[in-house]
């Protein structure tokens, strides 16, 4: 038997891979791809619900969203040492996001004009997350995998936060339910968009399935997003931004209008409505920071040189 | 805190309501400054503290003002107290409402406040009023690990490069005055003391400086000047910064009042 | 502006506030952003300059929210319109939401926006309505003036140092995308068009897009490249700025409701 | 005659001394000191008013205040220029300033931490200055002379703007009379103290007195200033914060209690509420702008070089 024959057997009967493990390369590249996308996403993810810490409207949601994007920063942090295992550096991969290079989830291109859009995005956006990683808890890839399942319990804390501001707006004053349901209208389609495009026109999902890094396809997980969350929606009193979405009664599922495909791709060049404030936003936390992080470095290389002094 | 049972008996409903603003303030604003950074730290180990030490003081500022409005008696919640009071009715130490600047400046300010905090929860433990020993207890274990960070930073960043060292002294050099408000006479914190509530603040003065002074020994600073700067949050005594960061902060409430979120 | 008589005729009270409302607020907003240079700027010749153009705006946006409010008969006055709409309300073009950064950024934005008022008000003087026409004329007049300062500069900055072409190049790049906006069908000045209100926002490229690559030229700048950018101010989706601008520029109607000052 | 007793016969009669004559080294000196002074004021003196331009509580107080703070800037710009006619450049003079050399009117170093603060600004603070200024209409030296002028006018047109916003707050809400009231309590001394120090201890005030610079002492100024302000204060139906506050019949002025000259000192030193605030900003909008001048140079440069050329 071959290493990569060896290596889809351990996949096949889900044992874990590991660093220390022989993998295919092609294997390996997906996992880095994957993992600092995600992590990338997390880091990304903080800007558009930080800025609303300084106006949060109340003490506790001003601690309770503080805390969760303070949990996205630790996300981050678990996903840059799980690519770290496959043999890249955080430094690489942050350099790589902030030469527009590596890719970061699409969805926090859009922006956070009113405080239920705070809502907004961790009743759909984290609810959508969730949707896609639950299954990467059983990734053939050991760290990724354990760092997933960490992940996704934070993660659900989050999406009922999430739907909990939604349900407090929703049935609240009017001006409240006009925020929520405005919100709702804004972060429908894009967050049906994060499973990314049809089955018919995914490129990475069958050799993905294959190493079990992926386990159901995008149009797989869409449907399941759509068809837990309309009900939701429904229970808070809000109408989805679809006038084509209805129940099929032979399918058992919902069936949705037709996505604006045209729009995603745009986001994902980069002409979407804040793709060039988050980088730039990103850039600029690095830049200012410099001179902190070479501080540090010149403080621990004298420590250095006087403890070895001293000895 | 050598207070008589009669005096701290004494010690009004007034008095108190006010020593717990007057603390829950501080708290407050410098949390409020801090969230600013979360997303846009030097690096993310640094976004994650700075995260943690905010919601330390906001976790506070939530128990102070919790306690103000309880024993004001009119019905008052936390946030009514920290979004509907006009600047001048904040009672904050002055050095915690200035912006954030740069990281140094940033953290300039924390170790400034955090070396002082170390000291007044050390001695409001002793507090007659339960309330106050309660938060102090839990307080002063925060406190130590927010110092930890920001006298740490303040050494790496001061014996560090020569651009880390010039731009956390001017944060020092522009920072500096607002500390003789920590000790200075003449305002709630005073009253508190003579009652048995809190320390007496001139008393917290001489631990401060001690420990001041070794870290920016160790860190290469130059401590400066003594100056007599006599305008206090602690007596309403606000600067401009004070009102922009409330109009941020209390937007969403002035702007729907009486609305649960 | 080829509107026959009965559509003019059939102009909406309601397009006509909602016109008037999308001029008013590019104007307002734009305001607000110029007002935060004052006492900032690099010169003080630029100050001054700086104040001008936004009193002039401001009275662009004065003049159009009160007559808004005037024909939409609710009573509502300027104020009431520029400081008790949510963000969501509001029908600026993007662009002049934007940061002021620094002065490159600055001096591009209104450079971009000048050119294009500089088109606008002339069709508007054409306006079946006399009110919209008689705000064009004056406008117009000022908006001369502006284009003079912000085109002055574009020169200087790009055609300056190696520094100052950089900057005001990674403003132009950064800001090129919501000039899209300016000809984007499907809002209100579409509809204000069709009813003769106003000119098609489409037929003002040819001559903005002229007179805007003639002065990148001769500032030795690099047209950026367009790009579909679809998010319009005048179709209620603004960027994440505008609410901060607001919450600064509204508090103190939102905090004291209802009260002259 | 020497040309110093021709130069005092001028003053005496009161001629006006022009650029181009001759005068005493001292006296111009004195001048230089005095009219930069001023030209710093009001160029600091843009900053506490102008914290408040985002923030005006109506879209007329914003365009009359945007308008303000612009004269101030205008009246910088005359000031420097009959500076510049006594042979010193307007960089010279910004470069003092920035290096905490020059002084310029204590007054600004303190905040404006609420609207009413713009109003009583106006009131009290422009009060005082016109006080100071009308005479100065008839100085010695013509270029201040007839700056002066032009910017009493203006001047007494933004007293009258501060009076209105004062009315309208000490008439409006409780919340609003209370605002108006705390302004006037943290405004009234420092306002006081700007004519200077008492007379007695006031050392330029002899010679300033004989070249016509000066033509009335800093007392007598100050106690018009409290007799023309107290009556408006009443009107307004606001207490000064003064208890020793009296009228006297004998003199028929108002007699005030003691002023705290120990703060005075302090602001003068630097240890003022907004001091080190207001030359930071100044020299924060300096630096920043230091590229957008030096690019102006460089074009105005090129232009030459291209024109030269051409001929």
């Amino acid at each position: 038997v071959t290493l990569e024959q060896r290596f889809q057997s351990k996949v096949d009967d889900d044992e874990r891979i590991e660093p220390k493990d022989w993998m295919p390369d092609a294997y390996r590249q997906t996992l880095i791809r994957q993992i600092s996308q995600h992590a990338h996403s997390e880091i990304v993810g903080m800007l558009p619900e930080g800025n609303w810490i300084t106006r949060a409207p109340s003490l506790r949601r001003k601690a309770v969203l503080i805390a969760k994007v303070q949990d996205e920063g630790g996300h981050g942090m678990y996903l840059y040492s799980a690519a770290e295992t496959l043999g890249i550096s955080r430094d690489e991969l942050l350099e790589q996001l902030l030469a527009g290079t590596a890719k970061y989830s699409s969805i926090f291109n859009y922006p956070t004009p009113t405080w239920a859009d705070v809502g907004a995005i961790g009743w759909l956006v984290d609810g959508a997350a969730i949707m896609n990683q639950i299954p990467i808890c059983r990734c053939s890839y050991g760290p990724y995998a354990r760092a997933m399942v960490r992940i996704c319990k934070e993660e659900s804390f989050h999406q009922r936060q999430g739907f909990e501001i939604m349900m407090t707006l929703a049935r609240g004053t009017p001006e409240q339910h006009r925020m929520a349901q405005d919100a709702l209208n804004r972060w429908w389609w894009p967050s049906i968009m994060m499973f990314g495009p049809n089955d018919a026109t995914s490129k990475h999902t069958a050799q993905s399935m294959r190493w079990k890094i992926k386990r159901f396809s995008n149009d797989e997980l869409r449907q399941k997003f759509i068809d837990i969350t309309v009900p939701q929606a429904e229970f808070l009193g809000l109408k989805v931004p679809d006038p084509d979405l209805r129940w099929d009664e032979a399918t058992q599922h919902y069936i949705h209008g037709p996505i604006d495909w045209k729009e995603f791709e745009e986001v994902l060049k980069g002409n979407g409505p804040c793709n060039r404030e988050r980088l730039e936003t990103r850039r600029r936390a690095h830049d200012d920071g410099r001179w902190v992080r070479e501080a540090a470095l010149a403080h621990a290389e004298k420590q250095r040189a006087r403890e070895t002094q001293a000895a | 805190m050598s207070a008589s049972a009669a005096t701290v008996l004494s010690a009004s409903t007034d008095l108190r309501f006010r020593y717990a603003v007057h603390l829950g303030d501080t708290s407050l604003i410098l949390a409020q400054r801090l969230g600013e950074w979360v997303g846009h730290a030097p690096a993310l180990e640094e976004d994650l503290a700075l995260a943690n030490i905010a919601l330390d003081l906001l976790g506070q500022a939530r128990y102070l003002l919790s306690y103000a409005g309880e024993i004001e008696g009119k019905g008052r919640t936390e946030d009514d107290l920290a979004f509907l009071r006009d600047p001048s009715d904040f009672t904050n130490l002055a050095l915690v409402e200035q912006p954030n600047v740069d990281f140094g400046h940033t953290i300039v300010r924390q170790f400034l406040i955090d070396a002082w905090q170390l000291e007044l929860f050390e001695c409001l433990q002793g507090s007659s009023e339960p309330r106050f020993a309660e938060l102090a207890a839990k307080a002063l274990k925060e406190t130590r690990y927010h110092y930890r960070f920001s006298s740490g930073w303040m050494v790496r960043l001061g014996d560090g490069t020569e651009e880390s060292h010039k731009r956390v002294q001017e944060g020092l050099d522009s920072l500096w005055k607002f500390t003789s408000e920590f000790f200075a006479p003449g305002a709630v914190d005073e009253e508190a003391a003579a009652a048995g509530l809190g320390p007496d603040p001139a008393s917290l003065r001489a631990a401060w400086a001690a420990n001041v002074e070794q870290v920016l020994t160790e860190a290469t600073l130059k401590k400066p000047a003594d100056v007599s700067y006599r305008w206090f949050g602690k007596r309403n005594q606000h600067s401009e910064h004070l009102s922009h960061l409330l109009a941020e902060m209390q937007f969403m409430q002035r702007t729907y009042p009486g609305v649960q979120w």
